[in-house]
């Protein structure tokens, strides 16, 4: 099952990648585990999860094709 | 509001003066509005441990901007009396001294232009998924903060 | 603040969309500005006892306007961290549609900037000797109030 | 002793000028006294006065040369 991952703003000093597809994640804690383990910064680091453009605060299931967003606490104006 | 496709503020790089007032001139035949507000966020030539920052650099998740900031746009137009509402926020490169935000309320009597411009700031700043970095003139860089 | 003279507030007639734009864009040289605010005033197509306004004819105590405006300023300066205040104000005819006001403050956080031009709006309407005269499509007049 | 007076806004409806000249008006409340005689619908009007662009409250007494101001509410902006 493919669930794409895509970071923001100061994440991606980290990830130095802007998206990452992840395999075997079905939940948002398996991917959070998961994107640590590739980036151990993550663990330090305050973000926000979105899935599909909605913020989620909770751990939820996943399905085939989410897109799930890192973002840093934001910044515009 | 209506089932029109939501729209994007987005604008790549700076705003110009003149949209401003080619938007402020189209106004001028909506006859039951007597009041504008108008926001400008002007990007600032801020001191980072003794560096001048000379630019800002805006990113941003765009699809959910627009996802969000149509829920906004409808909130604003059931808790304000207004005749219309333009934002416009810089993705990309943004000198010192130039336009990154525009945001203009436009209502009847000045209380609901006013209020509803000055929440919008607010929200903008607060709910949208943007990120602004500030460019130094040694040409590091800083993450912008929110406060 | 100074002892330069201090200058009127009024234009003859409507205030040009191109006018604002140009004052913006002078302020894009002033690299410690972070916010503007900007409210606009604009005549709006009332209706009088089934009577459609058509335009407002403005007069006013100039010589006293001019004073009381320095004095306003120099309280506005005190009272807020700003970088500048430009305000104008129509006299003579101005039709439905045009702009009649306009008040544009500028600081580095925009707390300064929102909430100065917020009061000042209200301290305008409330305090400066000037006088609005609403002209219906038959030539009919009523004398504006303020509220 | 000359004091000009000078009308604004809907002042100007009732005297249908808008200044006259007055002499031997020595206070604020005599200049009043003597407009109203003039102008009967005066007495029924809401104003303001200012002498030399300064709002007065109370009856001063007034000196060659100044200038008194009828103003009704104001209505700018």
């Amino acid at each position: 099952m493919d669930v794409q991952v895509i970071f923001f703003g100061s994440i991606i000093d980290i990830t130095l990648v802007d998206s990452v597809l992840l395999n075997n994640c079905t939940d948002l804690d398996s991917i959070v585990n998961d994107l640590i383990e590739r980036y151990p910064a993550l663990a330090n680091k305050k973000y926000f999860i979105a899935v599909n453009q909605k913020m989620v605060h909770e751990n939820i299931k996943l399905k085939m094709g989410d897109t799930v967003a890192l973002m840093p606490p934001f910044s515009g104006g | 509001m209506s089932n029109k496709k939501p729209s994007s503020i987005f604008v790549s790089g700076p705003i110009a003066a003149q949209k401003i007032a080619e938007d402020i001139q189209k106004h001028s035949s909506k006859v039951s509005i007597g009041a504008h507000s108008i926001f400008l966020g002007q990007v600032r030539a801020d001191e980072i441990d003794n560096k001048k920052v000379t630019a800002i650099e805006y990113t941003a998740y765009e699809e959910m901007v627009v996802e969000k900031m149509a829920v906004i746009r409808e909130s604003f137009f059931a808790k304000y009396a207004l005749t219309c509402m333009h934002i416009y926020h810089s993705l990309g490169r943004v000198e010192v001294g130039e336009i990154c935000l525009f945001v203009f309320t436009s209502s009847a009597h000045r209380r609901d232009a006013i209020d509803a411009c000055n929440e919008m700031v607010e929200t903008i700043k607060k709910e949208l998924p943007i990120w602004g970095k500030e460019i130094c003139e040694d040409n590091s860089t800083v993450w912008k903060q929110n406060n």
